[in-house]
């Protein structure tokens, strides 16, 4: 929009384009399925509920996947019951679908996810680059701040690293394990002026983290023939040493995610004085 | 029932999305978008996603927000000589 | 079915390396540099083992999961040629950027241009609608932070309003994607293009809209183009035309995906969309409009960047004319037309930033009188803007005659909309050929400028190339003409590279 | 009351995302602030997770993890939520995160250059 137009123009423009938007998602609201007629039946979803891609792969090179006029036979797919804690050397052995999803069957989505997020704090890092100055805040936070976010850091940490190392059982994961974890050193910032993070072992640690996942994937291609295949047996559904590679890439997830965050969060508390030499 | 909890919880999301347009100070429009984010994590229990709800909680209601008040922290010089 | 699964590498391979980029930056600021230069060169010489090793069309299987269950990799003509001019683009940028980026932060800078570079493969290359997002979503971040990237303060201001369009385009996108879902219950592109007559029209014609204005936003089409002055103008030079090299041609690329492989039906003579209303029609007009305002507003300009941006801009709109005729003239001249305007417009911005660089300036007046300070710049920009007019002799002049000709093979109002783009390009011609009048024809004397070895060899090389597509069009012409068969034909062409056993049916 | 249960059931988690998509998209389109435009980036990033995860969810809906009790398919058939917009949903709010922290970064930077938030003084300071 251009600079000099009126605020309340600008109201209008923006009120009537977002009605015209709204108008159309009801519109098209109206033809989608809802409630009780949402059918995960027939979505793409049901063979990773059930855990039996596999099954659907061998039924389409059959061609019996598609019925006439292009239809995936999706509830066609025969299943096998899963027991929890029971079944064993499913194709895959995590128990919050969810992460099998995120993980294992588009395990690929979630590498350009930490990409993307790696990206924006290596953006971040790189707009505010230069050099140190040192903080000066008025007040120095007190002895009972300084002392509790200390004890609760290790507290903390040892939660994010309960979330992401559970992440196939439980719900939670590499992502918000990592966040946790960036929290916890956010705490550490409020609770020193002027802490510092070892940066060096920062920055180690995200590189290893994150090539972790990517020579994760290559094990897969030149193992199993298939970039982030799953080459480690999946084990009984609902113990902790289960579900394959899953446990290791959450693992790196969480501790990429952790060290980028704690980066982002470093990052952006500290001031420094730009140098372009 | 719980659809009622959650309608509930549906109008309190709207009216403090509705904060975050009409605040003039820019400290009241983050937090109000925080307490979205939250709002929103706490209808994903409700739509059966808890995944999503712990991640939308540490990232989208903790995080984010948290940054959001390190940079307001970085501006806030500017803050008052920009408001009309 | 054909599966390649090494392919992945194209992808895997520039990952590790970014990752590991900020290790090797700990040694030297240079070495980071080098990584960068020599991965995007593996992924230069990859694709150009798969581009003529004959290895396409192929499929990459990503996790052992067959489509349409996991995520692959199509790679079929259009993906395999693009993916090799967006990495040879990448390259020669690289080389350029070891000499231009000296300060600031080198290591972040290089492993941002790594990914953009990576991701704009990724979205030629990627064969699932949410990956396009997320990919989408590694070329955005990275080409945000790199335009925001410089000492200069107006890079500021153009890097954040590209941030919000694209961020609110990509939201779009991702409603559009969902809506679809919410009907066919898969995220394949094969299995949404083989099934997508089975969605309720409404829904799939605001579906449709939703996704098209979201790849708009990067394909610089109107009324989502509003960035492109600013942030090209405000970015460094190197970042400008990676921009507009790598970044919009893979957009471009995206967006005539999906309306032509996902809502196209085919089989007539042209591809036409499914829908109530007819989404290529709809392009059409957009860049028809794109088309007229961009060259009109470059017309005015008096700074060369900001020129350049809006010659850009017009310039993606005459590509999207050609791919939305759908016949396949049409979309061989688009595709012509893509490699043209991406070889020779990274060329032109490579050319400001040099003369930048050694005092001449940016600004229209400061061409004056190039041609008795530097030769081989005056030339070099001389054969870029000629390529951009499409003069014969120049590759720009096979792909505006080729888009021409089909559209009046296409008849009906296309006449009408390629004789508006024909006006815009008398425009275009004259102001391009007013800043080759200003080099050539001024009589001020000014001291000579030397040209810096580094950034040269790649304003040589694709200076060398643009004259060698003009003299020898099949070059381009043969990987154009087999793109413009996958695109206008996408079950023999697509579908059923990907997900086989639907011929049964 | 059956009619306004099935209603809701059908429409709130919808008309709620829709609702805050559309406010975050009013705030970022009239405010010139740069942290509002931010906040407002944030709102719409919620409207679209919140519409992306209600499409998952039917009213019978259980959690799509295996547990001991939780039993995700009853005679042949998928009772949970839909996982796969659930996964997509994790994805997006990561994502919208980096934008957040690069928007929010390029924010402060430009403060630091032209000493202002304003989005039209930027523009008037550049010629």
């Amino acid at each position: 929009m251009r600079n000099d137009t009126p605020a309340l123009v600008k109201r209008i423009t923006a009120l009537s384009l977002i009605t015209i938007l709204l108008i159309g998602f009801f519109l098209a609201f109206k033809e989608m399925p809802k409630g009780s007629a949402v059918n995960v039946n027939q979505r793409v979803s049901r063979l990773y509920v059930m855990k039996n891609v596999e099954t659907a792969t061998k039924m389409m090179e059959n061609g019996k996947f598609f019925a006439k006029g292009i239809k995936p036979l999706r509830t066609d797919v025969p299943y096998t019951p899963i027991t929890f804690g029971k079944s064993k050397n499913l194709e895959d052995g995590a128990a919050n679908v969810v992460t099998s999803i995120v993980v294992d069957y588009r395990g690929f989505d979630t590498l350009g996810e930490v990409t993307v997020l790696f990206l924006a704090a290596t953006g971040v890092a790189m707009l505010l680059f230069g050099k140190e100055k040192k903080r000066k805040n008025k007040t120095e936070p007190s002895l009972i701040m300084y002392v509790g976010t200390r004890i609760s850091f290790a507290i903390i940490f040892l939660f994010g690293i309960y979330i992401f190392v559970h992440g196939h059982l439980t719900p939670g994961g590499g992502f918000p394990g990592g966040a946790v974890i960036a929290s916890g050193i956010l705490g550490l910032f409020l609770g020193k002026n002027g802490y510092k993070p070892n940066h060096l072992g920062l920055k180690v640690f995200e590189s290893l983290s994150g090539m972790a996942f990517v020579i994760i994937g290559l094990t897969g291609l030149f193992s199993v023939h298939s970039f982030l295949a799953n080459f480690l047996p999946t084990g009984v559904i609902g113990d902790l040493y289960s579900a394959g590679f899953i446990g290791l890439i959450y693992i790196a997830i969480g501790m990429k995610v952790g060290a980028e965050l704690s980066a982002v969060v470093n990052s952006m508390i500290v001031d420094v004085e730009e140098e372009w030499s | 029932m719980i659809i009622y909890v959650a309608t509930l919880i549906v109008i309190v999301v709207i009216m403090l999305a509705l904060i975050a347009v009409f605040s003039k100070k820019l400290l009241s429009a983050i937090i109000a978008s925080g307490f979205v984010s939250l709002g929103v994590s706490g209808l994903f229990f409700f739509l059966q996603a808890p995944d999503v709800a712990i991640t939308e909680a540490a990232i989208g209601a903790g995080l984010s927000t948290a940054i959001f008040i390190i940079a307001l922290k970085k501006v806030k010089k500017g803050e008052s000589k920009d408001e009309e | 079915m054909n599966i390649f699964n090494n392919a992945a590498l194209l992808i895997g391979v520039p990952l590790l390396f970014a990752f590991s980029i900020p290790l090797f930056g700990l040694i030297s600021k240079e070495l980071a540099k080098w990584v960068t230069l020599l991965t995007i060169g593996f992924n230069a010489s990859f694709s150009f083992y798969i581009l003529f090793a004959h290895k396409y069309p192929t499929m990459v299987v990503m996790g052992n999961w067959l489509p349409p269950f996991g995520e692959n990799l199509y790679i079929g003509p259009v993906a395999a040629f693009l993916v090799f001019v967006i990495s040879m683009i990448g390259l020669l940028i690289a080389i350029y950027n070891l000499w231009a980026i000296k300060k600031g932060d080198v290591i972040r800078f290089s492993v941002l241009f790594l990914m953009f570079t990576a991701g704009a493969s990724g979205i030629v290359l990627t064969g699932d609608i949410f990956n396009l997002f997320i990919f989408m979503e590694i070329t955005g971040i990275s080409s945000y932070a790199l335009a925001a990237f410089g000492p200069e303060r107006r890079a500021l201001g153009g890097a954040f309003k590209f941030l919000v369009v694209s961020s609110i385009g990509s939201t779009l996108y991702l409603m559009g994607v969902t809506l679809i879902y919410t009907q066919l219950g898969t995220l394949n592109i094969a299995e949404i293009a083989a099934r997508i007559n089975q969605t309720t029209p409404g829904l799939l014609t605001f579906a449709g809209i939703l996704i098209i204005s979201g790849l708009a936003v990067e394909a610089e089409l109107f009324p989502f183009n509003g960035w492109v002055p600013d942030t090209y103008t405000g970015a460094i030079n190197g970042v400008s035309a990676s921009l507009s090299g790598i970044a919009a041609i893979s957009a471009v690329y995206a967006l005539f995906r999906i309306a032509m492989t996902v809502f196209g039906k085919s089989g007539g003579a042209y591809v036409s969309t499914y829908g109530k209303i007819d989404l290529m029609a709809l392009i059409a007009l957009l860049a028809t409009a794109t088309v007229i305002i961009g060259e009109l507003s470059a017309l005015s300009q008096k700074n060369v960047k900001k020129m350049l941006a809006y010659s850009s801009m017009a310039q993606m709109g005459l590509i999207a004319v050609g791919f939305s005729i759908g016949n396949k003239l049409g979309v061989y001249g688009g595709i012509f037309q893509l490699v043209n305007h991406s070889i020779a417009k990274s060329m032109l911005f490579l050319i400001v930033g040099v003369l930048v660089a050694v005092g001449v300036g940016e600004n229209i007046d400061d061409f004056k009188g190039l041609w008795k300070r530097n030769p081989f710049l005056t030339l070099t920009f001389s054969i870029g803007a000629f390529s951009m007019l499409g003069f014969p002799l120049f590759g720009g002049f096979w792909s505006k005659f080729s888009i021409v000709a089909a559209s009046v093979q296409r008849g009906g109002w296309y006449d009408f909309i390629i004789g508006l783009v024909l006006f815009a390009s008398v425009v275009e011609a004259f102001y391009y050929l007013r800043i080759v009048a200003y080099m050539f024809a001024s009589d001020v004397e000014l001291p000579k400028v030397k040209t810096p070895i580094t950034p040269a060899i790649p304003i040589f090389i694709l200076a060398v190339s643009i004259v060698a597509i003009g003299i020898f069009p099949q070059i381009v012409g043969t990987f154009s003409a087999q793109a413009a068969g996958e695109l206008t034909h996408k079950m023999s062409g697509y579908i059923l590279h990907v997900i086989p056993s639907i011929a049964a049916h | 009351m059956q009619a306004l249960q099935i209603f809701l059931q059908n429409w709130i988690y919808l008309i709620g995302a829709m609702a805050i998509f559309g406010i975050g998209l009013y705030i970022t389109l009239t405010n010139e602030n740069i942290f509002k435009i931010i906040v407002g980036l944030d709102i719409i990033e919620s409207g679209t997770n919140l519409f992306m995860t209600a499409i998952a969810w039917h009213p019978k809906a259980v959690m799509p993890i295996y547990t001991a009790t939780n039993q995700l398919v009853v005679n042949g058939k998928v009772v949970s939520a839909d996982p796969l917009p659930q996964s997509l949903v994790l994805t997006a709010i990561v994502i919208g995160l980096g934008t957040t922290a690069l928007a929010l970064t390029i924010a402060v930077k430009i403060f630091e250059k032209y000493g202002t938030l304003d989005v039209r003084k930027i523009k008037e300071a550049k010629r």
